[in-house]
């Protein structure tokens, strides 16, 4: 299990690469988040992410901890960026192996939720109106948490 | 001592990354740190007045009543928006 | 859309390069499906994937067509490999680019769902034991059939 | 003329890829060919006895009452496995 936090960007055929060989694994499911260029009816030209240096990598760790306990996962990675993004660049990947794909996509869809309302970054978005915070979604914190009932 | 650090449009209003503070005198939760600070008048209302702020002590989530000690890193923070 | 039956293996990363560059992409989802070490509790040592040339890759758009039919998708792929393939081998891949996240999980799930009960490819294990024919799961047919009710 | 494919086990079973047969008097569904090609004996029987066998005509899912006209391509194969 692995989390990363990076200003770089990443190459997620090297990253998958590190899921191959291991013959228990029958499913790989890997999400990416890209920056659009739009948001809320605006351009987007630019955005900024903060994060909590030391917080952050335990949040990850702990919904990934927690994802393992729910889920029989044999790895998982979590690699997110911080720093200028612009449109089309990565934002973050989840990347889960299990040896049963409905593991795989319960457990990549859980986490990403769970990052989303529970690791501390932040987005600041550059529009042609000047820059913003990007508010919290509530469709986000719903997504997060379905996964109390189920 | 306590390690106060401020995050995203938080950060900004207050122009203020983090900051190192003596134990405030009858400050034992959150809720008390968050009106002492709130005292500095200013943007640093935002203590008391910003929608949803989240709270965190030696990186851990907090609530309101959450305890304080001598020698917490406290950190004050928007709702989170990664991913 | 792309849909693509080959005997080759294929590379993920070069795959996914072709969905970079929409500034519309928000999220990708990406399942990839590999050959275990162990199926029904024996130990599988190769296996050969037949298909049914020009049936199966009209299967396979009609599936990922009607993906795009129920979700607002912006672009997908599928790709299936035959012949003798190994543990540890990839076996299938499908890619879905949408503007949120929930869709490229649902349509990344709907399609591999419905791929592994509607598309004629056919699965023969090697064991210790000799070779099987791979009987089709109860559990993929209910898993197929899920997405009809909701 | 019908071109007929087997697939999978039925392919091994009856070691046979492919046909081109005549279109049978008589036969006009599914059923009716399933009947026909089993009258051959021996592991054409399968052709009525396999469990849960799927037939396609021209690339697409048919049922044992869908009609079979002279031309087609009927192919008869088990429960699909890929993925």
């Amino acid at each position: 299990m692995t989390v990363r936090i990076q200003q770089a960007d990443f190459d997620l055929g090297q990253e998958l690469a590190a899921f191959h060989g291991d013959p228990r694994i029958g499913a790989v499911v890997a999400f990416v988040g890209l920056v659009r260029d739009s948001n809320d009816a605006a351009e987007i030209l630019e955005m900024t992410l903060e994060h909590y240096p030391g917080m952050t990598e335990k949040a990850l760790t702990a919904i990934v901890d927690e994802a393992e306990k729910r889920w029989p996962i044999i790895d998982a990675l979590v690699i997110h960026r911080v720093g200028r993004l612009r449109p089309t660049d990565r934002i973050v990947a989840v990347v889960v192996a299990s040896a049963h794909r409905g593991t795989a996509f319960d457990a990549g869809e859980f986490i990403i939720d769970q990052l989303k309302t529970r690791a501390p970054f932040w987005k600041r978005e550059l529009t042609r109106e000047g820059a913003r915070w990007v508010e919290a979604r509530e469709t986000d914190e719903q997504a997060s948490e379905r996964w109390q009932t189920e | 001592m306590l390690k106060i650090l401020y995050f995203a449009h938080l950060r900004e209003a207050l122009d203020r990354a983090s900051e190192d503070l003596p134990l405030p005198a009858g400050v034992t939760d959150v809720a008390a740190l968050r009106g002492h600070l709130a005292e500095r008048g200013g943007p640093w209302n935002l203590l008391l007045t910003a929608r949803n702020l989240r709270c965190a002590i030696n990186q851990e989530m907090a609530r309101a009543d959450s305890t304080i000690a001598d020698g917490d890193e406290v950190a004050f923070f928007p709702p989170v928006t990664g991913g």
